[in-house]
């Protein structure tokens, strides 16, 4: 008979790059200086996607955008850990994840000018269209996982999510169906502060995010989630537990939204200039280019020739998205089933005569 | 009179009724400090405060299960879910819960709740931000759908919705948000649920929409002459205005935006099939989406009803 | 050919598609030591083992969710819901995801997934064990509604979904389970998804119904010169059928369990007002359960439709 | 820059009375001894009427039943601690939490014959209908006493459900939103180690149920659910802490469902004798009688008057519910909505024309 303690845990926070770009070698995971140049080039194509799409929607000439900016380490050293074989299960604040794994840019346009056919993942990669339902998509990265284990593959799924999400029910059944059945998946937040204009606090009551793991059975931890070489660690270590049949982790990266919610949002409606200020000193891009700097990774050739090389690819991609076209209306009336029902036949029958 | 759109005229009936009573309260996703994502609860935060405006975790199940609770304790909870897409977490919460704790308690307890939600195509959205399946909620005994089709009714009904003693899925068209200005009284005033409103006066045709379709159906009526039949309720529906009317000109086109198969046009064509076919000289239209996934925004003009097929098909029923 | 009920005949589907494929799994609550509630999986998990055979945590939109995963991955998966009453939390899962994934990836994805449930009134359950509310998932384009009569078909459907490349909401009319027995093919056999069955030939009356209301559709048919038509798939659905047998009769009479209003019998309805209005010489009538809330066993009897209603309208109708 | 730990949790077990009935007197909590006959006698006519309508369903005199038996204590004690002014929404498996609470017997046989008139609560208690669909009550509670907290009344809702029902979606949005609007809710999980066939093992990879409530950033504590001293002490705390402003609180009750999952199942498909055996050993109420003989609180006469009283009540209550009859279909037509629509008249004149 007693008031007794019978479980013990704590919530631990990994932080490898400082502000000033020094890295804690101690902690450093095995990256060699090209791997960290293939980083900071996918981190430099993800902004600079992200300015021109801001551009463009600005000018009229692509739809509803939702920014990546501040999000860069986040996305990018934790795509770069995956296998090409991995699943990857993006939210729609991605985009950083789907160019670092090579999801081609032309298509990631037409997405965003509101054409499906940009969401046809190319046949070598295993990227899952764009879930805008938030945190819809969790269970589907579940369920892949839980197939790759039936296969005995060693593969591992990764799902990105938002704060806001962590909210949401099918987070819930998600976690709690991963840790049962031990399935091969990270989860990754990207805790950006905000879902919209909610922030944290109304959010959750919890500490940290990475404490909710602790209801499902398995690891969370919270990284720095500005500091590329913290998400890489963190996001390698997961993915090598899930493939080698340890079961799944959650990882929380603290980061921050930069931009607004999306193009349609006026984020100064609802947040201080001085909170996006104090995460702009922390820029992630910028935190790493000092370290690559310090340790001669970067010249300033090598960072103009990247940029060019970046714009010109932008360009090209753009141009090519133009050059496609617009989806034609037939489009519609494909892909709904695998054949096209009789109701289907008609209407795009009476379509053809005429529609819309 | 103030001249306003929707927006405003949804933003009036809201703070006149959280004037007038206290037990009205605003709770969803964004409501509270960004005035709502359409800035439709725009200034209520600060002027009824944030016990009465509550800025709410990113959680449809919990917004709507949560109204519940406050709805049986007393309160009139208006919940906005922040696109219609959105409102399948709370599916549950409505069908088995909202519609039925007044049945299921026999009475003792009730559910005079308001669900807002913006719907239907038009405004280039992203994926699943477009969609129009008041169908779906129609079919659920226990919940009200009203759906209001310019400013003025969109007032009337949300001061309706709010007073009402049971749950009430309000939706409003998006695309109209800020679309269409008119004359809207400035104090309160109701609208019953339930009824319908003769849009237009006609003899020789009857045209019933709702909603996000009505302003395309006035357009396309223009030359007609047709009765036009703002449905504004959808559950319960005015059976009584549609049939008088179809009684009358012998021809009925509907028009909805959502896709044909089992959309609410279906229903009031099956009751026009039951109880007035002796009255029909047409056969009974309708005008809806296709039968597919709705494509993103540049397909989206191909894909809703058009102007131009509301009006062939008028032309089709008169041809009878 | 075997003598069996629907539940021995669902259960030799999964098991003989299981055996041929080993990308079949079935996942749900209850659905391995237990073998279902209804025992429907009895016997697979030994068979099968844990791998193919998956208990799951209670957890509706988590098993559809996984489900949809996985079939993307390459498997076949058969989830069962446990009673069509708790699907609502699968949802979104089942509108915005599995239905869409084929048309959101372009084709690159798709999801064969089979979500099996049961449905309907009259084994004095308690309360939300009893809807009929297969009119919402018909409204949602890109699912299948695939629904049995008898052992016969409840086998060659099952298998037909199973094999289907397309999610399909398979519901279960669970009065019927142990009630009917009927020869069933020992070997597997399909019978194709949206096509109806002729249940019976007539001359002087057309007669629609599906599930769980075939049984007493059938019943009350009995001396009348109707043909009965099994519809077996909601979505899609026969058109052809119905439409060749109205324009033959010029009479319909449609009997669903669900409430009347926008049930699946409005759907048809509507198209035939739409249609074969020159061909009708009577009012389509619908039978169907009352626009309330589903009362508890006690008074379940007096909700569903029954025998009695059904021959009054038949008779109805034939007074034109 | 480091690896830190950021938060650390622990997660107690509260035990006071073991099975031999000895209770640590350092954790007792201030009952009266009246106070305890009042638990001791709910606890048995909890049982009672569990056993008569295991009994009248059998005789096919009832429909459907859910059987509490060893989940006495958990009910019970738990009830016992709420004031008559806090709002209770039960499950399906909380007759003894009703019954506690003096819900009318005579209802609870009517709404297990499926005579939904058992469910229209006595004006002067505030329990909520049944809900049946697992865990999609929880949120009510919490709306239930945000708007306790909104009037400033000093109550609290007390939601009551099941092991299984902590995998749902439900659960989470409830308990997310209750820490963050830090509404005077008091979470009552009964982790009876079932949910039908599924064991908790499979239902979740957490070690405790209780350390789920980390997740939400409010208190989680796991009790001995067969100890009525736990369980009051727990439930009283955290009702007294609700109502005093400090937030929701998590209970998981340790115990077990002894019979079958209702009289629909036969739960030895699924488990072994052994283990209910086991579970029987540790019956809530004879820990609790053996306690109260010792302590003086208990003779033999008073356990006979008891369970005299019990059948008596028992018999009168289900004989007032046949009197009464069966409900008139007209029921059917009454509370859709609070005035029936036009429809629901015209199909109310068609029954009574000759439905059915
Ligand atoms: C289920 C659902 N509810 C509401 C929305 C509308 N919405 C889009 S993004 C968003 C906020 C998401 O916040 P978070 O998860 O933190 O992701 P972030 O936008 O910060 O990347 C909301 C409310 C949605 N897309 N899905
Ligand atoms: C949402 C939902 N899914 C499935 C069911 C069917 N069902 C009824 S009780 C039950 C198990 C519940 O387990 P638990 O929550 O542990 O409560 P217990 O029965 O053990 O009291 C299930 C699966 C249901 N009622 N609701
Ligand atoms: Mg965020
Ligand atoms: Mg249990």
């Amino acid at each position: 008979m007693a008031e007794k303690t019978i479980a013990t845990f704590e919530v631990r926070r990994l932080e490898i790059l400082d502000e000033e770009g020094n890295a804690d070698k101690a902690l450093m995971p095995s990256l060699t200086g090209d791997d960290i140049r293939g980083i900071y080039e996918k981190m430099l194509l993800s902004r600079a996607f992200d300015e021109r799409a801001l551009r463009l929607q600005r000018e009229g000439r692509l739809g509803t955008y939702a920014s990546i900016r501040g999000q860069e380490a986040a996305q990018a050293a934790s795509a770069f850990a995956a296998e090409k074989s991995d699943w990857i299960f993006p939210s729609f604040r991605e985009t950083g994840v789907q160019i670092t794994v090579g999801y081609p840019i032309f298509m990631l346009f037409q997405y965003w000018s509101g054409d499906e056919r940009g969401m046809k993942c190319p046949d070598d990669l295993s990227v899952f269209p764009i879930c805008i339902s938030v945190s819809t998509h969790l269970p589907h990265a579940v369920g892949a996982a839980i197939a790759m284990k039936l296969k005995k593959q060693k593969k591992a799924a990764i799902v990105y999510f938002g704060d806001g999400a962590t909210s949401k029910g099918d987070f819930h059944e998600a976690f709690n169906m991963a840790g049962v059945f031990k399935a091969p998946v990270v989860f990754i937040c990207q805790n950006n502060q905000w879902a919209i204009s909610v922030p944290l606090s109304r959010q959750t009551a919890a500490r940290t995010l990475a404490q909710k793991a602790l209801a499902y059975g398995f690891p969370g931890i919270q990284v720095d989630g500005n500091d590329v070489f913290a998400v890489y660690r963190a996001a390698s270590e997961a993915l090598h537990k899930a493939r080698d049949g340890e079961g799944p982790s959650f990882i929380e990266c603290q980061t921050y939204r930069i931009s607004d919610h999306t193009t349609a949002d006026d984020s100064s409606r609802y947040r201080p200039a001085r909170e996006v200020e104090y995460w702009r000193a922390k820029d992630p891009i910028k935190r790493l280019k000092t370290y690559m700097e310090k340790e001669g990774l970067l010249t300033e050739d090598y960072q103009r020739q990247l940029e060019e090389k970046n714009e010109s690819a932008l360009d090209e991609a753009f141009r090519k998205m133009e050059e496609i076209g617009p989806p034609p209306p037939s489009e519609m009336f494909a892909r709904t089933f695998k054949e096209p029902t009789r109701r289907e036949d008609i209407e795009m029958r009476s379509f053809v005569d005429g529609g819309g | 009179m103030a001249v306003v759109n929707m927006v405003q005229a949804l933003n009036m009936a809201l703070r006149q009724e959280m004037e007038k009573d206290p037990s009205v309260l605003v709770l969803g996703e964004d409501v509270g400090v960004n005035g709502g994502v359409f800035r439709v609860t725009e200034g209520l935060l600060e002027r009824f405060g944030g016990e009465r405006v509550m800025d709410t975790p990113l959680s449809e199940c919990g917004i709507v299960g949560a109204a519940i609770g406050m709805a049986a304790f007393g309160f009139l909870p208006v919940a906005e879910i922040q696109f219609m897409g959105f409102i399948y977490g709370a599916f549950d919460q409505l069908a088995s819960h909202a519609s039925r704790l007044r049945a299921r308690s026999r009475g003792r307890f009730s559910c005079p709740l308001v669900i807002r939600t913006p719907y239907g195509a038009g405004i280039k959205a992203i994926e699943l931000h477009s969609e129009s399946t008041e169908a779906l909620f129609a079919h659920i005994p226990g919940l009200k759908v009203v759906v209001p089709s310019g400013p003025a009714s969109a007032k009337g009904l949300l001061t309706s919705a709010i007073r009402d003693p049971d749950p009430v899925l309000f939706l409003e068209p998006a695309r109209l948000y800020r679309m269409i200005k008119e004359e809207v009284p400035e104090g309160p005033y109701t609208i019953p649920i339930g009824r319908a409103r003769m849009a237009r006066k006609g003899r020789g045709l009857t045209i019933i929409s709702w909603g996000s379709m009505l302003q395309k159906t006035m357009k396309a009526a223009e030359g007609f002459d047709a009765d036009v039949i703002d449905l504004q309720s959808l559950s319960p529906w005015d059976e009584e205005a549609v049939m008088a009317s179809v009684k009358k000109t012998g021809r009925a086109v509907i028009v909805q935006e959502a896709p044909r198969t089992c959309g609410f046009a279906s229903e009031i064509a099956a009751c026009l099939a039951e109880e007035a076919i002796a009255y029909l000289r047409a056969p009974v239209m309708r005008v809806a989406a296709y039968d597919v996934v709705m494509p993103l925004a540049r397909l989206e003009d191909f894909y809703m009803p058009g102007i131009g097929t509301i009006r062939k098909t008028i032309e089709e029923a008169l041809k009878y």
